[in-house]
C-alpha cells in the first residue's frame, strides 16, 4: 500500500515541478487539476480500509479538484485572450531550482518533526510541505491573477495531502465543508477575475496597484 | 521704642538726606580745586522748586505725576526699615528686608512708567537702562543680604543690624566684608552715581536716571530729587550699619554713628566720582554681575 | 451637602452652554444672557460649597458602580475649596466679559459652540477639584482638556488657530496618558483608586517615586513647567481672549492642584522630589520671564508670564516638599501657603491682565506691542486695570502678588538660615533667582504698560481706540478689586490658606498669620502715604501756576510718534544679556552705501523647546515614517510575502521547528 | 440554541434572496437583527435549549460574542435601509442576502466548539464578505476585493494547516482526536509539543491575517477604504472580533496544555508590532477611511496584547473587543456619511465637515475621542484595565511602549480627523445635496450612546459574562 501511495505522492511532487516550469497558463491549470485528481486518489489509497465515507470523499475531491475548478479557471482564461505567463518576477529556471530547494527543505523539516511510525518513511508529510511551498512560490512570483489562483489551489492540495494523515480525526462534514469552501473560493475568485478582465482587459495583477500608501 | 527713638527714626530720614548730596558735590568741587556750592544748597534747590510752577507735557497722563510721588514714598518707607542704631527700626517685621527691596522696586516701576509716559525717545532710553541694570543689581543686593541672614539667623534688618552685629563680624568677617563691598557697588548703581551714571552730565544719550526725569519740573521735580536723596540715604544707612559694628546703647549714639558714617560715605562717594570716569554702558552689566559674584562668594564661604 | 452643592455647580456650568444653545431661537442676546446666568448660578453654588468646606463642613459623596477601582467618591475639602474659589471667580468674570467681547450676534456660528465648550471646560475643572477617585479625576481632567481644546479652536477657520489647538491637544493627551499610568500604579499600590493618603511604609519607595515622576511629567505638561510648556504660548495666542484668561488663570492651575493632591497622598517623600521641583521651578521662572521679555505679541507675552508664575509656584511647592522631607514644619507651611496663595493671586491678576489686553486688542485690532501706544487716554479704566494687574504680577506692594511672593521668600530665607547641604544650596540659589525674576518681570511690564498705554499712539488704529463696554470693564474691575482686597486685607484669605495647608501637610499652619498681618499694615501704609503726597501734589497742581507743552525732546524740534522708544528696543538690553538662552532671530539690514536705501529691521525670539527641539524632531520622525510607506505600494505579491515572512520568522523565533 | 442563532440569519438570507422588491428587501436586515436579539435574550435569560450538538454550543465566550454581534449587527442593519435607499442605482439583492449569510457565519464562529468547523466558518466569512466589498463595482473596489480574497484565503489555508498540526499533535500523542474543544482541553497536557507549537504559530498567522495583525494586515486599508461604511463597520467590528475568537480558541488549548507562556510571547510581540505599524502608517495619513483601517490594526494589537498579559488583561481585552467594535461602528458609519457628502476620502478635499454635516461630523469626532481612549468613553476603561494589568505584571518596558505608541497614534489619527472636521468647507462640498437624515444618523447616535454607557457603567450581567469568558480563555474554572 505504502509503495503505491508514495508513487502517487511522487506524481504530486512532479506536478509541482511541471507547474513551476511551464509558461503556459492552460498547462498550469491542467497540472493543478491532475494534482487534484492525484490527491483524491491518494486519499482513497491511504485509507482504502476506511470504507464508503472515504470513497465518497475521494470521489468528491477528484470531481471538484480535477474537473470543476479547472473548468472554472479555463473559462476565466478564455474570456481574456491570454495564453502564457509573461515574464514572472522570478525566471522559470530559478523557480525550478527554488522548487527543488523547497522540496529538500520540507524533507528535512518533516524529519525534524516527531512523526508517527506509519508516517515516518511515507512521503505524505514532506510531499505536503513541498506542495505548500510550491503553491506559495507560484503565488508570490507569478503576475497573472489566474496563475495565483493556481498557486492557491496547489497550496490547498498540499494541505489536503497533510490531511491524509488524520482522516479519522476529521469528521466527514468538516471535510466536505473544507471542499465546499475551496469550491466557493475559486468560484468567487473566478467571478472577480471576470470583472478584472472586463475592467482592465487583462488578468495581470500589474494593474491592481492603484490602492497604495 | 521710646518716643525719642520714633522721633529720631522719623526725622533723620526726613531731614538728613539732602545734606548727603551737598557733601558729595562739595567733595567733588574741592577735589577739582573749586570752592563749591554751600553744603545746604540741595535744601535751597528743593525749596525753590517747590515754589515754582508746573509745566507738563501734553502727552502725559496721571502716571506722569504718580512717578515722583510713589518714588518718594517708597524710598522713605524703605529708609524706615533700616535701623538707625541698635534700638530697632520703625518698620520692623520678620522678612522686612524683602519689603525693603520690593518697596524700592515699586518706586522704580512708577518712575519708569512716568518716564515712558512722556513718549520721549531719550527718557525711554533711560528707563530701559534703569530697568535692565536694576535687574542685575537686585540679585547682588540679595546675595549680600543672604550673608546677613545666614550669619544672624534672623530675618529683619533691625535684628541683623541690631546688638548682635559685632558678634557677626567675629563670626564671618570675610563674608561680611565681601557683602559690604558688593553692597557699595549696588548703592552706586541704584543711585545712579559714577561709574554707572553721571548725575550732572548733560549728554542725555549716556544718562540713566537724570534723563528719565527730563520733563519734570517744579514740585514734582523736587519730589524726585528729594526721593533720590532718601533712597541714597536708605542704601547708605544699610551699608553704614553693616560696617559699624559697635555696641550702641542709646538713641543718640546710634544717630551720631549713623550720621557720621553717612557723611563719611558721602565723602567717599564724592572721591570715587572725582577719581573715576563713567563706565561705557555695555560694561555696566559685567561690573554688576561681578559685584553679585562677590557677595555670592561671600555666601558660599558660609556653606553648611 | 457641601459636595452636593459642588456637583450642582458642575451641572449648572455644564448646562450653561447647552441651555443657551437651546434658547437660540429667542435671539442671540437672550442665549448670551441665559448662558451667563447659568454660569453665575454655578459660580455661586461653587463658591458656597467652597465656603462651607472652609468652614469645616467638607464632606464626601459615594456612588457605587461596577467600574474598576471601587466606588466613585466625590468630596470637597479645604484644598479643593481653596482652588474652587479662584476658579469660580475667574469663570464668572470671564463669562460676563464675553457678553460684550464675544457677542453671539457678532459670531453667529462660533458663539454657541464656544459657550458650550466654555461651560464644559469649567465644569470639568470643578469635577477635577471634587474628584476623590482616579477615574472620576481622569474623566474630569479629560472633559476639561478637550472642552478647552474646542474653546481654543473656536475660530477654527484660521489655520494658525487649528495648528495651535492641535499642539495643545497632543500635549494634553500626553499628560493624560502619564496620569493614566500614575493612577494605574496608585491602584496597584493601594488596591483602590480612591484618592486617600497612602498608609505609611506600605508602598515601596520606588513605586512612590515612579508615581511622583509621572505626576511631575503629567501635571507639569498641563501646568506648563519648562521644558513641557511648548503648548502654552501658541494656545493662549490663538484662543479668544476670555478663553485665554480662563486657560492661563485657572486651567493650568489644575496641574498644580494635581501635583499638590498627589504629594499630599504620598506622605513619605524622599528629598529629591522637592529638590527636583524646586529646580524645575527656578528654571521655569527665569526662562519664562526672559522669553516674555522678548515677545512682541501681547498675548504670547502674557502666556510666557504664566510659565514664569507657575515656576514661582513650583519653587514654593518644591521648598515645601523639601521642608516636609526634612521635617521643618514652619518652612513647609510658609512655602506651601505662599505657593497656594500665589495660585489664587495669579488666577486673579493674570486673568485681569488678559481681559484688559483683550479689550485693547478688540478696540484697536492690534496685538503687536510695538504698534500700540497712548491707549490710556482713550481707555483710562482699562489702562488703570492693566496697571493694577501689572503691579500685582510683578509682586510689588501694595497688591496681592507681593504677599504670596513674600511668603515664599520668607520660607526660602529660613531654609537659608537653618538648612545645610543641597537643600541649603538650592535655597541660596532660589532667592536671587526669584529676585532676578522679579526684576525682569518689572522690566517686562514697565515695557508693556509704557508701550501700550502711555506715550503717543504709534498707529492710526491705536489712536482711534474707544473705551471698552461696561460688561468688560465690570469684569476687569471686579478682578482688580479682588487683587487689591487680598493685597490690603490678606486676613480675608488666611483662614482658607491655613485650612488648605493643614489638609496637605496635616500640620497647624498659624505661622503665616504674623507676617501677613505686618504686610497688610505695610501695604495700607504705602497706599495711605501715596494718597497723602498725591493729594498734596494734586492740590498744588490745581492751585499753583501751571502750563502744558510738548514733550521736551532735548531740543529736537519735531519729535515724531515713531521716534518713541519702542518696546523691542526697551527690552533689547536684557534680551542681549540673555542671548545664550533666548537665541533671538534677527534680520538686520546691512547699510553699505553712503546713502543707503530704505531698510527694515526685524527680530523675534522662537521658543527654545518648541521651535528648536520639538518641531524639528517631530518633522524628522514623520519623514522617517514616510519612508515606510514604500513597503505598502499595492503589490499583492509583496503582501503575500509579508505573510510568509511573518510565518517563518515566528516559527524560527519560537524554535518550534525543532 | 447556537444552531438557531446560525440558522435564523441564513433563513433571512433566503428570504432576502427571494424578496423581489428592492425597497422592501433592506428592511429584512434590521428585522433579522431584531429577531437575533430576541433569541439572544432568551439564551442569556437562561431559556437557551442547552447544547444540542457536541461541536456547536455556546460557552460563556460564545455567549458574549454572539450577544455582542447581534447588537452590533442590529444597529448596522438599522443603518442599511437608509444607505441602500441612497444607493438605489445599485441592485441590493446579493448585498442583503450575503450580508445575512456573513452574519450567520460569524455566529457559527462564535458557537463552534470544533476546530475544523471553526475553520470552515472563518473561511466562509471570507468568501461571504467578498461580494460586500465589491458592492461599488469600480476598479478600485475590484482590486480591494481581489487582494482581500487572495490574502485572506491564503492566510486561512495556513490556519487549516495549523489546525491539522494540532490534530496531528493529538494523533501523535496516541489520543483519539476529535478536534472538539472539550476533548482537546481535557487531553491538552499530553499533546505533542512541537506539533502543538507550530500548529499554534500557523493558526496565529492564519487567523491573524483575518484579524488584521501586522504584518498580515495589508489587505485591511484597501478593503476598508473601498467598502461601504456599513460593510466597514461590520468587518472592523464583527469579523475581526470573530477571528480574535478563533485565536482565543487556539490559545485555550495551549493554555490547557500549560503552554500559555509560549503563546503569550508570540501574542505580545505581534500586538506591539501591530500597534507600531498602525502608528507609523497613521501619521500624516491623507485618507480618512484608510486611517480607520489602521486604527483597527492598532486595536487588534491592543486585544492580543491584553491576552498576552493575561490576568486582568484578558478581561480588559474582551471588554475592549466590545468597545472597539461599537466605536468602530460609530466611526465607519459617520465616515461613510461624510464620504457620501464629499465624494472623496482625501483630507485634501474633505475639510470643514462640521459645517456641512454637523451631526455626522460631530459623531465622527466623538468616535475619534472615544477610540483613542478618552474618558468617559468605554475604550478608556478597557485600555486603562489593560494598562494597569501590564503594570501589575511589572512589564514596565511594555507599558512605556504601549503609552508611547498611543501618543503617536493619537497624533496621527487626530491630525487626519481634525483636518476633516475643522476648517472651511470647499464650495462644492457646501453645495452637496446630501444631508444628515434620521436613518443615517440615529444608529450612530445609539452606538455612541452604548460606548458612553460602557464607559460609565458596566451592567452586572455583562461584567459577570465577561468574567466567565475571561475564565474560559484563561482556562481557570
Amino acid at each position: 500500500m505504502i509503495e503505491l501511495l508514495d508513487l502517487v505522492l511522487v506524481a504530486v511532487l512532479l506536478q509541482n515541478f511541471l507547474m513551476l516550469g511551464t509558461s503556459r497558463l492552460r498547462a498550469a491549470i491542467q497540472f493543478a487539476g491532475i494534482q487534484g485528481v492525484l490527491v483524491g486518489a491518494a486519499l482513497y489509497i491511504a485509507h482504502a480500509d476506511a470504507g464508503l465515507r472515504v470513497l465518497a470523499l475521494a470521489i468528491a475531491t477528484v470531481i471538484l479538484k480535477g474537473l470543476v475548478i479547472p473548468s472554472i479557471l479555463l473559462r476565466a482564461m478564455r474570456n481574456v485572450s491570454i495564453r502564457r505567463e509573461i515574464e514572472p518576477f522570478i525566471g522559470f529556471t530559478t523557480s525550478l531550482i527554488l522548487g527543488a530547494l523547497a522540496t529538500g527543505v520540507s524533507l528535512v523539516f518533516s524529519r525534524s518533526l516527531p512523526l508517527l511510525d506509519e508516517h515516518l518513511e511515507a512521503l505524505i508529510v514532506p510531499a505536503s510541505f513541498a506542495t505548500v511551498l510550491t503553491g506559495f512560490l507560484v503565488l508570490t512570483t507569478r503576475r497573472k491573477a489566474i496563475t495565483q489562483v493556481v498557486g492557491y489551489l496547489t497550496l490547498e492540495n498540499g494541505i489536503f495531502v497533510f490531511g491524509l494523515t488524520l482522516v479519522e480525526a476529521i469528521p466527514f462534514l468538516v471535510e466536505i465543508g473544507v471542499l465546499l469552501d475551496l469550491f466557493v473560493a475559486v468560484f468567487v475568485m473566478g467571478i472577480i477575475m471576470d470583472h478584472i478582465s472586463r475592467e482592465f482587459s487583462s488578468l495581470s495583477t500589474e494593474h491592481l496597484t492603484s490602492l497604495r500608501e | 521704642m521710646s518716643f525719642v527713638d520714633v522721633a529720631a527714626a522719623l526725622l533723620v530720614p526726613a531731614l538728613f538726606p539732602p545734606l548727603m548730596l551737598g557733601v558729595i558735590t562739595r567733595t567733588k568741587a574741592r577735589l577739582s580745586g573749586r570752592r563749591g556750592a554751600p553744603l545746604l544748597q540741595p535744601y535751597f534747590d528743593l525749596a525753590r522748586l517747590l515754589r515754582k510752577g508746573i509745566v507738563r507735557s501734553r502727552t502725559t497722563t496721571w502716571v506722569f505725576f504718580a512717578g515722583p510721588v510713589v518714588g518718594l514714598v517708597t524710598a522713605f518707607l524703605a529708609a524706615l526699615v533700616v535701623p538707625l542704631g541698635a534700638r530697632g527700626s520703625l518698620v520692623e517685621f520678620s522678612g522686612d528686608l524683602i519689603a525693603f527691596a520690593y518697596l524700592l522696586a515699586l518706586g522704580r516701576f512708577f518712575t519708569i512708567a512716568a518716564a515712558l509716559d512722556t513718549g520721549s525717545a531719550f527718557e525711554g532710553m533711560g528707563a530701559a537702562r534703569e530697568a535692565a541694570f536694576s535687574c542685575l543689581a537686585e540679585p547682588a543686593a540679595f546675595f549680600a543680604l543672604l550673608v546677613l541672614v545666614k550669619l544672624s539667623g534672623s530675618f529683619s534688618l533691625a535684628e541683623m543690624l541690631g546688638p548682635g552685629l559685632p558678634g557677626l563680624w567675629t563670626l564671618g568677617s570675610p563674608s561680611l566684608g565681601l557683602a559690604a563691598v558688593s553692597l557699595f557697588v549696588v548703592l552706586l548703581a541704584e543711585n545712579c552715581r559714577i561709574p554707572f551714571d553721571d548725575p550732572n552730565t548733560h549728554l542725555e544719550l549716556t544718562m540713566i536716571h537724570e534723563v528719565m526725569v527730563l520733563d519734570h519740573s517744579g514740585p514734582p521735580l523736587a519730589l524726585i530729587l528729594y526721593g533720590s536723596a532718601v533712597k541714597l540715604f536708605a542704601y547708605g544707612l544699610l551699608l553704614v550699619r553693616m560696617v559699624t559694628p559697635f555696641e550702641l546703647e542709646t538713641t543718640a549714639e546710634g544717630v551720631a554713628v549713623s550720621v557720621a558714617g553717612l557723611l563719611l560715605l558721602s565723602i567717599l562717594i564724592g572721591v570715587v566720582e572725582s577719581v573715576m570716569a563713567r563706565l561705557r554702558l555695555l560694561r555696566v552689566p559685567s561690573l554688576l554681575v561681578g559685584a553679585g559674584l562677590l557677595s555670592a562668594f561671600g555666601v558660599m564661604l558660609l556653606v553648611g | 451637602m457641601t459636595t452636593a452643592l459642588a456637583l450642582a455647580a458642575i451641572a449648572c456650568l455644564a448646562a450653561s452652554g447647552l441651555a443657551a444653545a437651546g434658547a437660540r431661537g429667542r435671539g442671540p442676546a437672550c442665549a448670551d444672557r441665559i448662558g451667563a446666568v447659568l454660569v453665575a448660578a454655578g459660580a455661586g453654588l461653587g463658591a458656597l460649597s467652597a465656603c462651607l468646606a472652609l468652614a469645616g463642613r467638607g464632606d464626601q459623596l459615594v456612588v457605587q458602580t461596577s467600574l474598576p477601582g471601587g466606588a466613585l467618591v466625590f468630596g470637597v475639602d479645604a484644598l479643593s475649596a481653596l482652588f474652587l474659589l479662584p476658579v469660580v471667580a475667574v469663570t464668572l468674570a470671564c463669562s460676563i466679559y464675553s457678553l460684550a467681547y464675544f457677542r453671539a450676534s457678532d459670531h453667529p456660528r462660533e458663539a454657541g459652540r464656544l459657550r458650550i465648550a466654555y461651560g464644559l471646560t469649567s465644569a470639568g475643572l470643578l469635577l477635577v477639584l471634587v474628584a476623590r477617585h482616579g477615574l472620576v479625576f481622569l474623566a474630569g481632567w479629560e472633559l476639561m482638556a478637550i472642552a478647552a481644546f474646542f474653546a481654543v479652536t473656536a475660530e477654527d477657520r484660521d489655520p494658525d488657530v487649528r495648528e495651535a489647538g492641535f499642539l495643545y491637544l497632543v500635549c494634553t493627551r500626553a499628560s493624560t496618558l502619564c496620569l493614566l499610568a500614575l493612577f494605574a500604579l496608585f491602584w496597584i499600590a493601594t488596591g483602590s483608586l480612591e484618592l486617600v493618603a497612602a498608609p505609611l511604609g506600605r508602598i515601596p519607595l520606588s513605586l512612590q517615586s515612579a508615581i511622583f515622576a509621572l505626576a511631575l511629567a503629567g501635571f507639569g505638561l498641563k501646568a506648563g513647567l519648562v521644558p513641557l510648556h511648548i503648548w502654552l504660548p501658541p494656545a493662549h495666542a490663538a484662543a479668544p481672549t476670555h478663553v485665554s484668561a480662563l486657560l492661563s488663570g485657572v486651567l493650568i492651575k489644575a496641574g498644580i492642584y494635581g501635583l499638590v493632591r498627589v504629594v499630599s497622598l504620598l506622605p513619605e517623600a524622599p528629598l529629591w522630589w522637592g529638590e527636583s521641583m524646586l529646580g524645575v521651578g527656578i528654571l521655569s521662572a527665569v526662562l519664562g520671564v526672559a522669553f516674555a521679555l522678548a515677545q512682541h505679541d501681547v498675548k504670547r507675552l502674557l502666556a510666557y508670564h504664566s510659565i514664569e508664575n507657575i515656576g514661582i509656584i513650583a519653587i514654593g511647592l518644591g521648598l515645601a516638599l523639601v521642608a516636609r522631607s526634612l521635617s521643618r514644619p514652619e518652612i513647609a507651611v510658609l512655602a506651601l501657603a505662599g505657593a497656594l496663595l500665589h495660585v489664587v493671586n495669579h488666577a486673579l491678576f493674570k486673568s485681569l491682565l488678559f481681559l484688559a489686553a483683550g479689550a485693547v486688542v478688540q478696540a484697536t485690532g492690534i496685538r503687536s506691542v510695538d504698534s500700540l501706544g497712548g491707549v490710556a487716554k482713550a481707555m483710562p479704566v482699562t489702562a488703570f486695570c492693566f496697571l493694577a494687574g501689572a503691579v500685582a504680577i510683578v509682586g510689588l506692594p501694595p497688591l496681592n502678588g507681593f504677599i504670596s511672593e513674600f511668603l515664599i521668600y520668607t520660607g526660602l530665607l529660613r531654609s537659608v538660615a537653618f538648612e545645610t547641604g543641597r537643600a541649603w544650596l538650592l535655597a541660596v540659589l532660589a532667592v536671587p533667582a526669584l529676585s532676578l525674576t522679579g526684576g525682569l518681570a518689572l522690566a517686562c511690564f514697565a515695557k508693556v504698560v509704557g508701550a501700550v498705554f502711555l506715550g503717543e499712539p504709534r498707529s492710526a488704529t491705536a489712536r482711534a481706540a474707544r473705551e471698552a463696554p461696561a460688561a468688560m470693564l465690570g469684569a476687569m474691575g471686579a478682578l482688580a478689586g479682588l487683587c487689591a482686597a487680598i493685597g490690603l486685607v490678606p486676613s480675608l484669605i488666611v483662614p482658607a490658606l491655613t485650612a488648605a495647608c493643614a489638609t496637605v501637610l496635616s500640620l497647624p499652619a498659624d505661622v503665616i498669620r504674623a507676617p501677613v498681618a505686618a504686610l497688610s499694615l505695610l501695604n495700607l501704609g504705602v497706599l495711605a502715604l501715596c494718597a497723602l503726597v498725591g493729594v498734596a501734589l494734586g492740590l498744588r497742581l490745581l492751585r499753583g501756576p501751571r502750563g502744558a507743552a510738548g514733550t521736551w525732546d532735548c531740543g529736537y524740534a519735531a519729535p515724531g510718534r515713531r521716534m518713541q522708544y519702542s518696546a523691542s528696543s526697551f527690552g533689547e538690553l536684557l534680551v542681549r544679556a540673555f542671548e545664550f538662552a533666548l537665541r533671538p532671530r534677527v534680520d538686520a539690514p546691512r547699510l553699505a552705501a553712503v546713502f543707503p536705501g530704505p531698510a527694515s529691521f526685524h527680530s523675534d525670539v522662537p521658543d527654545l523647546m518648541l521651535d528648536r527641539v520639538v518641531s524639528p524632531a517631530s518633522r524628522a520622525l514623520a519623514r522617517g515614517l514616510n519612508h515606510l510607506r514604500a513597503l505598502q505600494q499595492g503589490s499583492i505579491h509583496a503582501y503575500l510575502l509579508y505573510v510568509w515572512i511573518a510565518l517563518v520568522a515566528l516559527l524560527v523565533a519560537t524554535g518550534a521547528s525543532g | 440554541m447556537a444552531l438557531w442563532l446560525v440558522l435564523t440569519p441564513l433563513c433571512f438570507a433566503l428570504a432576502a434572496f427571494a424578496t423581489p422588491s428592492e425597497r422592501v428587501r433592506p428592511w429584512l436586515l434590521p428585522l433579522a437583527g431584531a429577531t437575533q436579539l430576541g433569541l439572544i435574550a432568551l439564551e442569556l435569560g437562561g431559556h437557551g435549549t442547552g447544547s444540542g450538538q457536541p461541536w456547536l454550543w455556546l460557552d460563556p465566550l460564545g455567549r458574549l460574542v454572539t450577544a455582542y454581534l447581534a447588537l452590533l449587527f442590529f444597529l448596522c442593519a438599522a443603518y442599511a435601509p437608509g444607505y441602500l435607499a441612497l444607493r438605489s442605482e445599485r441592485p441590493n439583492r446579493i448585498f442583503c442576502a450575503v450580508t445575512l449569510v456573513f452574519f450567520g457565519m460569524m455566529n457559527l464562529i462564535a458557537g463552534a466548539q470544533h476546530l475544523g468547523l471553526l475553520w470552515v466558518a472563518v473561511e466562509a466569512t471570507t468568501l461571504a464578505t467578498g461580494p460586500l466589498l465589491y458592492f461599488n463595482r469600480n476598479p478600485r473596489s475590484i482590486e480591494a476585493t481581489w487582494k482581500y480574497l487572495l490574502i485572506g484565503s491564503v492566510g486561512i489555508a495556513l490556519a487549516l494547516l495549523g489546525t491539522f498540526f494540532v490534530a496531528y499533535s493529538a494523533l501523535q500523542a496516541g489520543i483519539a482526536t476529535s478536534l472538539l474543544m472539550p476533548d482537546m482541553l481535557a487531553n491538552a497536557t499530553q499533546l505533542s509539543r512541537p506539533w502543538l507549537h507550530s500548529g499554534f504559530v500557523l493558526a496565529l498567522v492564519g487567523y491573524g491575517t483575518k484579524m488584521g495583525l501586522a504584518p498580515m494586515h495589508t489587505w485591511k486599508p484597501d478593503a476598508y477604504g473601498e467598502a461601504p461604511g456599513l460593510v466597514g463597520a461590520l468587518l472592523a467590528g464583527g469579523l475581526t472580533s470573530c477571528a480574535f475568537v478563533a485565536i482565543l480558541r487556539m490559545f485555550q488549548i495551549l493554555g490547557a496544555a500549560g503552554e500559555a507562556e509560549f503563546a503569550r510571547g508570540l501574542l505580545l510581540s505581534l500586538g506591539l508590532f501591530s500597534m507600531a505599524v498602525a502608528g507609523a502608517f497613521m501619521v500624516r495619513q491623507g485618507d480618512y477611511k484608510r486611517m480607520l483601517a489602521y486604527s483597527s490594526v492598532e486595536h487588534m494589537g491592543i486585544l492580543v496584547l491584553g491576552i498576552a498579559i493575561g490576568g486582568a488583561g484578558t478581561f480588559g481585552a474582551l471588554l475592549h473587543m466590545l468597545n472597539n467594535g461599537l466605536t468602530k461602528g460609530v466611526l465607519f458609519l459617520s465616515a461613510g456619511n461624510i464620504h457620501r457628502a464629499y465624494g472623496s476620502k482625501r483630507t485634501d478635499d474633505v475639510t470643514g465637515a462640521l459645517r456641512v454635516l454637523p451631526a455626522s461630523a460631530a459623531f465622527f469626532l466623538a468616535g475619534f475621542f472615544a477610540i483613542t481612549g478618552t474618558p468617559p468613553f468605554g475604550p478608556f476603561v478597557s485600555e486603562f484595565t489593560i494598562l494597569s494589568a501590564i503594570l501589575h505584571a511589572e512589564r514596565y518596558g511594555v507599558a512605556a511602549a504601549f503609552l508611547a505608541l498611543l501618543v503617536v497614534i493619537f497624533v496621527g489619527m487626530g491630525g487626519t480627523v481634525l483636518a476633516v472636521v475643522q476648517g472651511e468647507p470647499s464650495e462644492q462640498a457646501l453645495a452637496t445635496p446630501y444631508r444628515d437624515g434620521w436613518l443615517s444618523v440615529a444608529p450612530i447616535a445609539v452606538l455612541l450612546a452604548l460606548v458612553l454607557l460602557l464607559g460609565l457603567w458596566i451592567p452586572e450581567p455583562l461584567s459577570a459574562l465577561l468574567t466567565d469568558a475571561a475564565r474560559v480563555v484563561e482556562g481557570v474554572h
